[in-house]
C-alpha cells in the first residue's frame, strides 16, 4: 500500500495529481463521484477557459484520456468514500461501491460547489427565465448560439452582474470568488463574437482581473470587443410588461440611481465550498476553515497540508481557484504524498 | 406646508400649479406639488459611437475610469465640475442629458494635453472634450464657440480663394461674432505696422484686402474641396 | 458530457452545481418554452448551511433564558402553532389561536377595517373571545412611527416600550383565569413588527441594554421573577393570515375572486427590517420572494400580478406623510399606483401595513393635478380576504375610511356597493341610538369576562 | 456654523452610540443602498454617501449632512437588508437624528416642528395618529373622497364594532394605568429631555397633560382603595 497514492476528486486538479503520482512511479487511485470524469468545467460545461482560450472538453478531455490511458491508475466513477482507517503509510479506505482501497497517502481534489443563485432571489434567477447564470450562459455559448431562453430573441443587451454569492455578508458568503470578473470578461467576448449585435454590460463593484489576466481579459473585453463597465452594485431584477428585464442599481459614478432595461441578465456565480464538504471533513478526520473550505496546514513547510498528516489537499477544495492555479496545485499535492510515501520506504530500509 | 429639503431637488423637478381646484377642492401651490423622479431610465447605445466619429472621440471606449485625466487636468484645479473622466463616462454611456448639464463649461478645456499625456490607455480625453464640443453645436445644444466661427472664416476664405489673408479671415471672425470691426488694439496695431513697415509693403497689403486674390488656376478647386468635406463629414456623423 | 443528454436537462444534479444544463434554444416559442423547463422548475436549495456566519437570535434568546437571565414568552402547543419557512429556510412557529391582539395606531385611527376585518375572521372559526383572543385597552403603540419619523425616542425607551407591552399580553391572561402566557401577542403593524425584532435583536446582544430597562420595568412592576419577558417569536398578523390561508379558502369563502387582478404590496419593514426572518414559500412566488399576501390571495383564488416596482417601498417615509407629502406623492404614484395601473391593469392593490395602504390609498388623487390620472383601490390583504369570504364591505370591511375607488372592487366581486351602503347608513341611524354590534362583548377590553 | 471642536463632538457622540459598529462594517461604495432608497429617486440624497462621509470620519461633512441630508431618508431600512457589508445606512441616519436632536440642532428643529402634532400625541396618549388629525382641512390634498360614507366623526367610529377603537381622540383607547406607566417610561430613557431640547412649547403643554393624567391616575387608585 505504500505505493499507492489515493486521490478524491477528479477535475483539474485530481486529474492532474493521478498524473504526477504515476510520473513519478507510483499508484494512484482516483474516486470520483461522478460519472465522469473532468471535474466542473466538464459537467458544467464550460466553453473557452481562461487564460488558454481552448475549449474545456478539448482542454480538460485531454487531462481525462491521460489519466484513463494510463495503467497506474485505478479510477472508481460513482463512487464516494464512506470511511477511512488507518494513517500515513496505511490507510484503508471504503467506497460506497464495496469496493475497499488502501493508500499510504491522500489527496484531496474535491473542488467547490457552483453559488447556487436562488439563494439571492432579489436578482431574479428562478423567477425570470432570462435570468441566467455564468455556467448556463457558457453552455449558451457552447451552443453556438446567443438567444434569450424565454423567447428565443437575440439579446440587443445583456448585463453581467458581478459578486453573485461572493463579497456578500448577507448570505454569510465573505469571499471573493478570484475568477468571476475574468470569467465574466471573457464571457463577454464570446457573447459579441456570436452575437456582433449584442451589446454586454458588466456590472462591478471592483474589477479584479488580476496579474496577466488584466489586458488579455479586462482591456481586451473593452478594448476590442467594446464591453461596457458600470460601478454598481446590483440591487434587485425585475421585469418590465414587455418582458425586458429591469436592472437596478446605483451608478456610483454619475451618483444616480438607474433602473436599466435589459434581455437577459447573467449571474457571474461565485465558488461556495464543496456542499459535502462537512461530510468530507468526518470521514477524512480533516478540519475546515470558518468559510467551510478545506483547512490549509502551515503552507510554508507543510504545503498542501491539512489537519491530518498523510491527507493533502488543492485546488479549489482549500478556497476559490482558478484552473491552471487547481493543475499546479494537484501536481504539488501528488509531489507531497509520493515524497511521504518515499520517506516512509527510506526510513524502513 | 414647505418642503425642507427643497434644495435637495433640482428646481425644474418640481411641478407646482400655483393656482388649483380639483374636485371642488382648493389644492394650490405645495398642496399639488410633484417631483419628477431623478432616476436613469436608460443607456443611448449609440451616442459612444457618434461621438467616436468626432476628431478626437476615437478612444473613448478605452477608459476604465482611474481618473488620471482629471487630476491632472488644469480647469479641474479651478472648477472641480470640470471633470474629463466624468464626461467619458457618460460618453460611454450614452447619458446624453447628462453631459448637456455641463454644455456650458465643456469647451473651457485649454488643451493643456495633460490628460491625454497621463492617461494609461490612451483615451485622449482632450479630443473627447473637443467631440463633445463639436457634437454639441452640431446638435444646436450649444452656441458656435469663437474658435469654430474662426474655423469656419478660415475654411471659407481657403475655399474660396485658396489662400488666407489674415485682414480678412479677422475681419470675417469678426462680423460673424458680432464684434466691432475697429478694435483700439487693432488700430494700434495699424498705427505701428505704418510706423514700420515699407510703404510697398502696406500698399500690397492693402490692395490684398481689396481684391483679395486666389491662388492661380484654383479654379473649382474651392468647391470640389468643400464637397469632399462634406462628403467625408456626412460619412462619419450621418 | 454531451449537453444534449436529455437526462443531463432533467433531474441530475453535477457536483458542480445546480445541473440546469443548457439546451439550445429555438425560434419558434413552444419549444423555447420547453426548452427552458428547468428555469420553471422547483428549485429548493434555499437552506445553505450558513455555519457560525449567520446568526439566529433565537439560540442566543434560549442561551440567555438557560443563564437565568430572562424569561421567553413561549409558543406552546395550546397556541396550535404552524411552522412556516423563513429567508434562509429557518423555521418559525406561528401561533394560530390564543392571541394578544396588538392593535396598530395607524390601522385603528385611519384604516379600522384592518383590525376588525381580523377578529371577524376569528369569530368565523369559532374562537372563542377572552380565550382564544383578546383585545383590550392595555397596550400602547411601539412609538416607532415617531421615532422613525423625529429622532425623539431612543432605543431605551423602544425597548421599554416593548417589554411593557409584551409583558401585558404575557400575564393579560390572568385575569380571564388562564396560566400566564396564554395569550401570544399578535402585532397587527409592519413598523411594529420590524421594530421589536430589531429591539429584540438589541436587547439579547446588549447586557448594558438589558440592565438599563430593567431597572425601568422593575419600577413599573412589569418584571417576572425579576426577569425580562421576551416572546419567543415576533408575529404579524399576515403571517397568521399567511397560514390560515387555506382554511379561510376552504371554510369560509364564499365568492369567486378568480375574475380579480391582483397585486402586492409588501411592507419594507415586514421583509426588509431583519429580513432573516420574513416567511417564504416554496409554493409562492417560487419561495423567491416573501409569500405574505400573494399566498392569501392566491389562496382565494384570486389572480396575482407582477410588476416591475415589486420591490419598492410605498413612500410613507414616517415624516414624510405628515410634513413632506410632496415626496410622498410623487414616490407613491411614480413607483406604485402608475405601475400597478399601466403595468399589471391590477384591480386591486394588497398591503400588509398601515402606513402602506394610507399612503397609496390617500395620495393618488392628487396625481391629476398633473396628468397622473391613475387610481387604484388600496386595501390590506385581511379586508380582500373578509369581502371574499362575505363580510360586510362597510360594518366590517369599513371601506367607507379609503380614498381609493374601492367601489368598483366590490362591484367586480359581484357585491351592490349601494345596496351595502344603503344598508350602513340606515345602520348608522341605529348606532345614534346606542344600538351597536360588536364582535365581542366589549367588557372584555377593560378587564370584565366574556 | 460649528466650530470644528463641536463639530468634532457630534460626530464623537455618533460613533459612541452602542449600535454604530453593528452598524457600519466598512464601505466598498458599491452604490446597492442608494439603488433602492426611495429617498435617493427623488432628493439628491444617497445614503452610501452617508456611510461614505461616516466611514471616512469627515466631520465636516458629516455636520452638513445633518442639517439636511439625513431627514431625507424615509427610513424604509431597504438599504440594511441589501448591503453586503450588512451596514445599515438607515440606521445609521436614525442615530444621527438623534444626535442633531440632542445637540439642538436648529435645521432639526425647523424640520420637526410641523411634525409636532404627531410627537403630541404620541406621548401623550400612546397612540400616533388619531381620526381626528386626518381631517379634510388638514389634508386637502387627499381629495373630497377621504371618506366615502358623509356623518358625524364620532358617530362613524361608533359603527367599528370594535370598543377599543370607537375613539375619536385616540386611535384606540389606552387605559389611564397605560398611559400612566408610558410616562415614566419616556421620563426615565431621556425622551421628555430631548423634547425639551427640540420643542419647549410643546414640551411644556405635554407635561401639563402629564401631570393632569396622573392626578386622575392617583384619583382613580384611591376611588379603587374606597371600594375595597
Amino acid at each position: 500500500m505504500q505505493d499507492t497514492v489515493l486521490i478524491v476528486g477528479a477535475g483539474p486538479a485530481g486529474l492532474s495529481a493521478a498524473s504526477t503520482v504515476t510520473a513519478s512511479g507510483y499508484k494512484a487511485v482516483v474516486v470520483e463521484k461522478e460519472e465522469i470524469l473532468g471535474g466542473a468545467p466538464i459537467i458544467s460545461g464550460y466553453a473557452k477557459l481562461v487564460p488558454s482560450g481552448e475549449w474545456a472538453k478539448d482542454a480538460i478531455g485531454r487531462m481525462v484520456s491521460r489519466v484513463e490511458e494510463d495503467s497506474g491508475v485505478t479510477i472508481h466513477k460513482g463512487a464516494k468514500v464512506e470511511s477511512l482507517d488507518g494513517e500515513v503509510g496505511s490507510f484503508t479506505a471504503k467506497l460506497s461501491n464495496g469496493e475497499t482501497v488502501t493508500a499510504g497517502a491522500i489527496v484531496l481534489a474535491t473542488g467547490f460547489t457552483h453559488f447556487d443563485s436562488i439563494n439571492k432571489p432579489e436578482w431574479g434567477f428562478g423567477t425570470f427565465e432570462d435570468v441566467l447564470t455564468t455556467t448556463q450562459m457558457e453552455q449558451m455559448v457552447s451552443t453556438g448560439k446567443i438567444a434569450c431562453p424565454s423567447d428565443g430573441r437575440v439579446p440587443e443587451r445583456v448585463a453581467i452582474l458581478l459578486c453573485v454569492g461572493s463579497r456578500d455578508r448577507q448570505i454569510g458568503r465573505e469571499w471573493c470568488s478570484k475568477i468571476c470578473c475574468t470569467v465574466s470578461a471573457n464571457l463577454a467576448m464570446e457573447i459579441k463574437e456570436i452575437s456582433p449585435e449584442t451589446d454586454v454590460f458588466i456590472y462591478y463593484m471592483d474589477i479584479r482581473t488580476f496579474g496577466l489576466y488584466e489586458d488579455k481579459f479586462y482591456w481586451k473585453s473593452q478594448e476590442e470587443f467594446k464591453t461596457k463597465f458600470v460601478k454598481a452594485r446590483i440591487a434587485e431584477v425585475t421585469a418590465s410588461p414587455d418582458g425586458r428585464l429591469l436592472v437596478k442599481g446605483e451608478d456610483t459614478l454619475v451618483k444616480r440611481p438607474i433602473i436599466i432595461p435589459f434581455d437577459i441578465v447573467v449571474h457571474a456565480i461565485g465558488m461556495d465550498p464543496n456542499e459535502d464538504n462537512p461530510e468530507i471533513a468526518k470521514v477524512f478526520g480533516i478540519g475546515l476553515e470558518k468559510h467551510g473550505f478545506i483547512e490549509r496546514a502551515e503552507h510554508y513547510t507543510n504545503t498542501c497540508g491539512t489537519t491530518r498528516r498523510g491527507i493533502y489537499s488543492c485546488g479549489a477544495a482549500y478556497g476559490p481557484e482558478t484552473i491552471d492555479d487547481s493543475i499546479s496545485q494537484g501536481a504539488a499535492a501528488a509531489s507531497r504524498a509520493v515524497a511521504d510515501l518515499n520517506a516512509l520506504v527510506q526510513k524502513a530500509s | 406646508m414647505a418642503i425642507h429639503e427643497k434644495s435637495l431637488i433640482e428646481p425644474d423637478r418640481l411641478q407646482t400649479t400655483e393656482s388649483l381646484v380639483v374636485d371642488g377642492v382648493d389644492v394650490s401651490g405645495s398642496w399639488n406639488t410633484m417631483i419628477t423622479p431623478r432616476y436613469l431610465r436608460d443607456y443611448d447605445d449609440d451616442f459612444e459611437k457618434t461621438i467616436q466619429k468626432y476628431g478626437g472621440g476615437e478612444n473613448v471606449h478605452r477608459c476604465w475610469q482611474c481618473g488620471s485625466c482629471t487630476n491632472s487636468c488644469t480647469m479641474y484645479a479651478q472648477n472641480v465640475q470640470f471633470n474629463p473622466r466624468y464626461w467619458i463616462y457618460l460618453t460611454r454611456l450614452g447619458l446624453k442629458d447628462e453631459i448637456v448639464k455641463d454644455k456650458d463649461i465643456i469647451w473651457q478645456c485649454v488643451s493643456c494635453n495633460k490628460c491625454t499625456n497621463i492617461c494609461p490607455k490612451d483615451v485622449r480625453p482632450e479630443g473627447v472634450m473637443k467631440a463633445l464640443a463639436h457634437w454639441m453645436e452640431d446638435q444646436g445644444i450649444t452656441e458656435k464657440s469663437p474658435s469654430s466661427h474662426f474655423d469656419e472664416t478660415f475654411w471659407e476664405e481657403i475655399y474660396h480663394t485658396g489662400r488666407i489673408e489674415d485682414a480678412a479671415v479677422m475681419m470675417g471672425f469678426f462680423k460673424r461674432t458680432n464684434q466691432p470691426l475697429v478694435q483700439e488694439w487693432l488700430v494700434l496695431f495699424g498705427q505701428r505696422m505704418m510706423k514700420y513697415l515699407p510703404v510697398s509693403q502696406l500698399l500690397k497689403m492693402g490692395l490684398n484686402f481689396i481684391v483679395t486674390p486666389r491662388t492661380k488656376s484654383w479654379g473649382k478647386t474651392g468647391e470640389v474641396l468643400k464637397a469632399y468635406v462634406e462628403e467625408q463629414k456626412e460619412a462619419a456623423h450621418g | 458530457m454531451n449537453s444534449k443528454d436529455p437526462k443531463a436537462n432533467n433531474e441530475t444534479q453535477g457536483v458542480a452545481g445546480h445541473g440546469s444544463f443548457f439546451q439550445q434554444t429555438d425560434l419558434s416559442r413552444e419549444e423555447a418554452v420547453k426548452a427552458t423547463d428547468w428555469v420553471r422548475k422547483h428549485v429548493d436549495r434555499r437552506t445553505v448551511d450558513l455555519g457560525d456566519r449567520m446568526d439566529d437570535v433565537r439560540e442566543h434568546m434560549y442561551e440567555l433564558e438557560k443563564d437565568g437571565e430572562i424569561i421567553i414568552h413561549r409558543i406552546t402547543d395550546e397556541h396550535e402553532p404552524q411552522t412556516v419557512k423563513t429567508l434562509f429556510g429557518w423555521e418559525k412557529k406561528i401561533p394560530t389561536k390564543q392571541l394578544w391582539h396588538h392593535k396598530s395606531c395607524g390601522q385603528c385611527g385611519n384604516i379600522p377595517g384592518y383590525p376588525t376585518s381580523l377578529m371577524w375572521f376569528m369569530n368565523e372559526f369559532g374562537y372563542v373571545p377572552g380565550k382564544d383572543y383578546l383585545d383590550e385597552t392595555d397596550q400602547t403603540s411601539c412609538t416607532a412611527w415617531n421615532y422613525h419619523g423625529s429622532g425623539i425616542g431612543n432605543v431605551e425607551s423602544l425597548a421599554a416600550v416593548f417589554l411593557r407591552n409584551f409583558h401585558q399580553a404575557y400575564v393579560s391572561g390572568k385575569q380571564h383565569g388562564h396560566e400566564l402566557g396564554h395569550f401570544f401577542p399578535l402585532v397587527h403593524c409592519g413598523t411594529s413588527f420590524g421594530n421589536y425584532k430589531e429591539i429584540r435583536k438589541y436587547l439579547i446582544e446588549s447586557a448594558e441594554l438589558r440592565e438599563k430597562v430593567k431597572k425601568i420595568l422593575g419600577k413599573l412592576g412589569r418584571l417576572v421573577d425579576g426577569k425580562l419577558v421576551i416572546p419567543e417569536e415576533i408575529v404579524h398578523y399576515s403571517e397568521w393570515v399567511h397560514v390560515m390561508r387555506n382554511r379561510i379558502a376552504s371554510e369560509l369563502q364564499k365568492i369567486d375572486v378568480s375574475n380579480i387582478r391582483t397585486t402586492t404590496h409588501v411592507a419594507c419593514h415586514y421583509y426588509k427590517m431583519v429580513h432573516e426572518d420574513a416567511v417564504y414559500d416554496p409554493e409562492v412566488l417560487g419561495g423567491n420572494r416573501t409569500a405574505i399576501i400573494t399566498s392569501i390571495a392566491q389562496a382565494l383564488g384570486a389572480q396575482t400580478i407582477d410588476y416591475s416596482t415589486w420591490y419598492d417601498c410605498c413612500g410613507f417615509g414616517f415624516r414624510h406623510i405628515i410634513s413632506e407629502r410632496e415626496f410622498t406623492r410623487s414616490f407613491t404614484m411614480d413607483r406604485k399606483i402608475r405601475v400597478a395601473r399601466e403595468e399589471a391593469n391590477a384591480d386591486v392593490m394588497l398591503a400588509n401595513d398601515t402606513g402602506c395602504v394610507t399612503t397609496m390609498d390617500k395620495n393618488q388623487w392628487i396625481g391629476r393635478a398633473h396628468d397622473q390620472n391613475f387610481s387604484i383601490p388600496i386595501m390590506a390583504d385581511v379586508q380582500f380576504a373578509a369581502l371574499a369570504c362575505g363580510a360586510d364591505p362597510f360594518k366590517i370591511v369599513q371601506l367607507q375610511w379609503h380614498a381609493s375607488p374601492c367601489e368598483d372592487l366590490v362591484e367586480k366581486m359581484g357585491i351592490s356597493w349601494s345596496q351595502a351602503k344603503k344598508n350602513f347608513q340606515e345602520y348608522l341611524k341605529e348606532v345614534e341610538n346606542g344600538n351597536i354590534e360588536y364582535l365581542y362583548n366589549p367588557e372584555l377590553a377593560y378587564g370584565g369576562q366574556a | 456654523m460649528a466650530t470644528y471642536a463641536e463639530m468634532q463632538q457630534i460626530y464623537d457622540d455618533i460613533r459612541g452610540d452602542f449600535r454604530y459598529d453593528s452598524e457600519l462594517n466598512g464601505c466598498l461604495n458599491c452604490g446597492i443602498c442608494t439603488a433602492t432608497c426611495p429617498a435617493a429617486h427623488f432628493y439628491d440624497y444617497s445614503p452610501r454617501e452617508i456611510v461614505q462621509l461616516l466611514w471616512t470620519e469627515n466631520v465636516e461633512q458629516i455636520y452638513d449632512a445633518m442639517q439636511e441630508k439625513i431627514w431625507a431618508c424615509a427610513q424604509c431600512m431597504t438599504c440594511a437588508a441589501r448591503c453586503p457589508f450588512k451596514n445599515s445606512p438607515g440606521g445609521l441616519v436614525a442615530i444621527m437624528r438623534e444626535v442633531a436632536i440632542k445637540h439642538e440642532m436648529q435645521s432639526a428643529k425647523d424640520v420637526l416642528r410641523p411634525f409636532g402634532r404627531v410627537m403630541l400625541k404620541l406621548i401623550t396618549t400612546g397612540n400616533q395618529l388619531s381620526p381626528d388629525m386626518i381631517q379634510p382641512d388638514h389634508f386637502p390634498d387627499w381629495g373630497p373622497n377621504i371618506q366615502k360614507v358623509e356623518g358625524d366623526l364620532s358617530v362613524l367610529r361608533k359603527a367599528i364594532p370594535v370598543k377599543t377603537l370607537q375613539t375619536v381622540e385616540t386611535a384606540w383607547e389606552v387605559s389611564l394605568k397605560t398611559s400612566v406607566e408610558m410616562y415614566t417610561i419616556w421620563e426615565m430613557t431621556g425622551v421628555m429631555k430631548s423634547l425639551e431640547l427640540m420643542d419647549e412649547n410643546l414640551f411644556d403643554v405635554i407635561e401639563d397633560f402629564i401631570d393632569e393624567k396622573r392626578e386622575e391616575y392617583e384619583e382613580w387608585l384611591e376611588e379603587q382603595e374606597d371600594e375595597d
